[in-house]
């Protein structure tokens, strides 16, 4: 048993933090951490740096761009960028339909596809969800008819995040509705510019745009665009949502916001004294660090069952589960640690270069448009409540 | 023993209900709250004028009602309605100026024609400590006051304020006029709904209210009044959240099934449901300690807080989830339900600050 | 809205204080107080008392010896005697078989039986859960043959709480197996010394024997034992697990253990000073107090409802579900509050003028073996899991 | 960075593993606590031969292991096979002995000669004060003990008793033989299986281990070990839990169908592994830390305590509740399990104390 980073890891950790240091801008990181909204043309920016570096997908072959980082190497890069306050990697081309394209894509789509994603020359987001159908993913109703060498596409797609930045989407279509609802399902990529596709933006909670609802009617599809055979996309779909995501717990953001919280109860001042000094919440700030240790060694744990080439399967659904739990306990002690200025809403201060009044302690603008923003981390991605069933039926073999 | 409100109470109620269910359903709050006022105060004045202002005060004071659940009943629909307007501050100014007898200036309250808030909370500064806290000289006849208060609830809206000044047992209170000279106020809305804003005096004339130093015990019992309002409020919004989740267990279909079927879900619900009636116990708890007065007004009103806190965040959070991602959308009630759930754990004091009191009035108890 | 207690409710109060104060003896209350284990003598001799005043069971018809209290005098009497540490009234006569026989025995059997339970002539226990029936009641499989004016009962009971005192038995047994499980279950009294009735005692836990195994061979038991029809004790059944407890919450229960608990921690040091000093078991403290005050009123505007006519359904699960946490959250924190002196296992300390030398903190003897034993109130008499699902189910009408 | 124990301690946990199971299993553990000893000797006597107690310490001082990983494995089949014997008290004891070179005591109980124990807690008495607590007089070449510990592991049938002496930065260690002058033992057996007793000391003769009065930080890393030890046999016993409750929901059938089909056990279920693999983190945090030693030792101890007693009743309550009746019976391993795994939240701190003492710790070190 040795716990510690080797040797080529800590150097490695050093160049990840070298070129940080380097490379990423000041400004994003301030936006990062002040919890400010990222522009379309920020996420662009640090995508390309990236890219840039050839760090931008990591887990790809190193043939299409990717490199040989173990699991470790991955995970100390995951954790530096976000202890540095990177704006995340949008993950819908280069986590998503990356490596379903590794996997199942043609020679030909490899070749047209992933260049782009590296690019940046296509935006993707995904057409999963449909109204209605929540944790039951598989009814999915849109609808793929052939015609010559053409899909007509109709139907609609929802909770589709940051659809309004995309030029392309990848959609599980239906193009057989007999027999088992898995089986008739394909997996199509369908270019959002094709007449007859319409976005139309979802309000969240919190006031932001972020999801979208995508609607297609009678969409012309090129055949070329059906990634692997029609009517088996549940199985690509479905490796996508198992494919060993080694950031799912999102140690590394949940430190970076730890820390910041910390600074939080430590500057603000409740009842006369620091907050940090009050007993209650001191207790819940002991408590979520010791939560989020004990998540970092059960993240490296499956990382090292990772790397010696165990597949993670219910692993993956406890550091969702954990991931999330603790992401939001974060959120929530932001918002008791603001007290009554968690209230005033000045949406005008999410934005970069706002230079209104300040308004109450400076952690304090988007604590708790955060709070009600994340309660969508047990909700999508595969619900809390999913995951649980997925650990129990592991363990049961029922 | 009788738990009924009275029929008196119950007509009001359903007055209240009615109208804001007729003229500020969900849509019409939407407007509202996108139009550049972020409010509406047409709203707001036809709550006053069915009596949700004058319930809160005693017919001396001015008022038509002012018992502990007169305010149960005012809040519990402005809760159920999401009503918005400086309701919770013109109740605690109010309690104040009713201790002292200020008639008239309650009576033009209750009358629509002055919107009364209560400046009570220190400002914050961006690092966190108390910015410059409000303290009283002797001017004249009356008296300047200079200093900061924050998240005053409609500040830029109000044309009176209760202003706290001093501190600990030798707190004053004072009434303050908007446009009052050295009076600034920065406006902005609030995450719930509505508005408030920060209050800075500078050598701002002030008439005081009551005694001088002596205001301690009349505004401990004013904010367990809020508290009282607070806990009526919340537990509404959480009978509103655990029936639109029941209705959506019951409705929305997975798999083929309402999803209500589900046993997990059930059981979820059952607790939801559990925890729904010990806010309402604790909500009655606190309304009958406000009658009583005293230590037991203080203790009753914490043990309202640190259950609606606990239990609110558990319903809100839950009605959320359980209704997954159409919960999170602003074009859904259910989500400003639960912003202004949680947020009203962020007004008065949150949960731990109501257990550390709820400890703390045991002991003086005891003592 | 008015929360006083009336005048005559006060009267009636200090009455029961008055006799408490002077009838009930203190060896008793003494022994009720420390957790120690009663006797079979010790329980026949409250409810001889209790008899006496004619306050055994109040809530049945003063026709048969009951009494015409208010609901809310009801509630004051339960409370009063649990404040004062009286040993609880065993239930299965007085407060199950009584009912049961009450609205659906013949005249011949309530002339019979009310009477012998009331004298205490007859201890009853009860024969309803069979191995490996749980939460499915229904599925029971003990069998009732009709030969003649007899019936011949086969098969086993098992959970039977206290049937160690007892002489007779009421039980659910099989008269039918076709159709739905519910429509074949009929309602039976069974004398224990028949022969063929064998008992065997189940060692808990905490090393105690309060529940036992009943196993019935051939036992040949009287037509007139049966209870209304034949193939409609499930009605029965129900009736006496909805029929209305309106002690179900344990209120008095609980605010005589709280204040037991708070003595304890009062008394106890830890650090140096007074555990109900330390800060986070005073919170711990604090939430259960609110708690049960919570719980109190909510019993109490229930037991308001039902003066009014209103029959409690789910509110009946929801002060089963909030109870027993609150009867097991206190026994939690007696056990905490012990520190290492919980783990001490003096059995012959639990008896009855035990006088070897005292180990630890005065209280802490039994908090363990309390511990343990109050799992049992989530389990027992509807678990928690069944009451949380009538809740909802009410609620749906799905 | 490297997850696996090593060869070495698989086959020292195998051997253990396998010998509980063919010698202890939970018949013989029944018999063992009926019997009038109320533990078996020769259980422990064979784990002992077994190398048990030697893994625990380094060559140098008489073991042939010592390092926290090899405690974790003694104590994971101890857990795993809820074996008894004075485990605990024997490993914090000879951890004082080793850091003062006592080697040939250690030997003795490695060998299985002789059995030792730790007496350090003060004794409390019926009013929940501190009995008297043990202090040390010099008397000729050694050193006389007068005062009281309690609840001390195997007090009766202990062969040597290492007893804290003092207080606070002036605690002093002490070797002292059973049957000693002034020397009085009260046995009892303990409610998770086991003995322990309270010791009382007059004029007792007493060798000073180590240097006098500067035992603390000595101590603090002694109990540390503990606190590895309790982590890694409370996570066994929670994957033993986990492990029963996962066979009974899929063979227990309720409605004709497994009752590992219901949506809420599965939930629960998954909860109930989630955390398990938590407590296996926080054990081998621990252990890690005890490498460290220091502060660093005393915060990831404190850590797994936290997770421990937070986690353990999780479990314990969890796996009842989901068996049902059959959960709370004597015959019925899962009781067992669940007793020890609560009771360990009984032994060094419980989760409220560590909890207080991460955050005192933290505090140190941010200093």
């Amino acid at each position: 048993m040795d716990l510690k980073f080797s040797p080529e890891d800590q150097a490695f950790r050093e160049e990840v933090r070298a070129f940080l240091k380097e490379k990423l801008p000041q400004r994003l990181s301030d936006k990062v951490r002040k919890g400010q909204h990222l522009s379309k043309a920020d996420m662009e920016e640090w995508h390309a740096i990236l890219h840039e570096r050839g760090w931008l997908a990591p887990h790809w072959p190193v043939e299409h761009g990717g490199t040989d980082w173990s699991v470790m190497q991955r995970f100390i890069f995951e954790t530096e960028i976000a202890m540095a306050h990177a704006p995340r990697v949008v993950p819908f081309g280069v986590s998503m339909l990356g490596p379903v394209l590794l996997k199942y894509g043609s020679e030909e789509q490899k070749n047209h596809w992933l260049p782009r994603i590296l690019d940046g020359s296509d935006w993707w987001c995904q057409g999963y969800s449909e109204p209605g159908a929540g944790s039951d993913l598989a009814s999915l109703k849109t609808k793929a008819v052939r015609e010559g060498d053409h899909y007509i596409v109709n139907g609609q797609k929802t909770w589709t995040t940051l659809g309004q930045h995309a030029n392309m989407i990848f959609c599980l279509v239906r193009t057989n509705s007999e027999g088992k609802k898995q089986e008739g399902i394909s997996f199509l990529l369908i270019d959002m510019n094709t007449p007859g596709v319409e976005l139309r933006p979802i309000k969240l909670l919190d006031g932001d745009y972020e999801v979208n609802e995508v609607f297609f009617t009678d969409v012309k599809v090129p055949v070329e665009n059906l990634v692997g055979e029609e009517n088996k996309g549940w199985t690509y779909a479905k490796y996508l949502l198992t494919y060993e995501r080694t950031n799912i717990a999102g140690v590394g953001a949940s430190m970076a916001a730890f820390k910041v919280l910390k600074e939080a109860a430590s500057m603000q001042f409740r009842n006369g004294k620091p907050l940090i000094e009050d007993p209650r919440f001191a207790a819940r700030l002991a408590q979520l660090e010791i939560d989020l240790e004990n998540m970092k060694t059960t993240n490296l744990r499956v990382l090292d069952a990772a790397g010696h080439g165990k597949a993670p399967g219910a692993e993956s659904s406890m550091l969702k589960i954990r991931g999330t739990e603790i992401r939001q306990e974060i959120s929530d002690l932001m918002r008791r640690a603001a007290g009554s200025y968690a209230r005033p809403f000045i949406e005008a201060s999410f934005e970069e270069g706002y230079n209104g009044e300040p308004v109450g302690p400076a952690f304090a603008g988007p604590v708790a448009s955060d709070y009600f923003n994340y309660r969508k981390l047990s909700i999508f991605g595969g619900s809390n409540e999913v995951q649980r069933e997925i650990i129990t039926k592991s363990m049961l073999g029922l | 023993m009788d738990f009924s409100l009275g029929t008196e109470r119950e007509l009001l109620a359903n007055s209240l209900g009615r109208y804001l269910a007729d003229k500020f359903g969900s849509e019409a709050r939407l407007k509202a709250l996108a139009s550049p006022e972020g409010w509406s105060r047409e709203a707001y004045d036809g709550l006053v004028e069915l009596g949700a202002v004058g319930a809160m005060f005693t017919e001396e004071a001015g008022g038509y009602g002012g018992s502990a659940f007169d305010i149960a009943v005012v809040f519990g629909e402005i809760g159920r309605g999401l009503a918005m307007g400086p309701f919770l501050g013109t109740l605690m100014a109010g309690k104040v100026l009713e201790a002292a007898g200020e008639t008239a200036v309650i009576e033009e309250v209750v009358g629509g024609e002055k919107l009364l808030t209560f400046a009570h909370e220190p400002a914050q500064g961006p690092d966190g400590r108390a910015a410059e806290p409000v303290r009283a000289e002797k001017a004249g006849d009356g008296y300047k006051l200079t200093g900061a208060k924050g998240v005053v609830s409609f500040a830029d809206e109000a044309d009176l304020f209760v202003v706290m000044a001093g501190s600990g047992t030798e707190l004053s209170t004072f009434l303050v006029k908007a446009g009052a000279p050295g009076l600034t106020v920065q406006s902005y809305p609030v995450v719930d709904g509505g508005k408030a804003g920060e209050v800075v005096f500078k050598d701002t004339p002030a008439a005081l209210i009551g005694e001088e130093a002596k205001a301690a015990q009349i505004v401990d019992q004013a904010v367990a009044a809020g508290l009282v309002a607070l806990a009526w409020e919340g537990y509404a919004i959480m009978q509103v959240l655990r029936d639109k989740t029941v209705e959506y267990l019951r409705e929305r279909k997975q798999f083929g099934i309402p999803i209500g079927k589900f046993q997990a879900l059930q059981h979820r619900m059952g607790t939801m449901a559990l925890e729904v009636e010990q806010a309402h116990s604790a909500a009655i708890n606190a309304a009958v300690g406000l009658e009583e007065g005293g230590n037991a007004a203080l203790r009753a009103a914490s043990a309202a807080k640190v259950t609606l806190g606990k239990n609110g965040s558990l319903l809100a959070e839950e009605a959320i989830q359980m209704h997954g991602g159409i919960g999170m959308t602003w074009e859904f009630a259910v989500s400003h339900y639960a912003k202004r759930l949680i947020m009203i754990g962020h007004e008065l004091g949150d949960e731990d600050y109501h257990l550390q009191r709820f400890i703390d009035l045991g002991k003086e108890e005891a003592a």
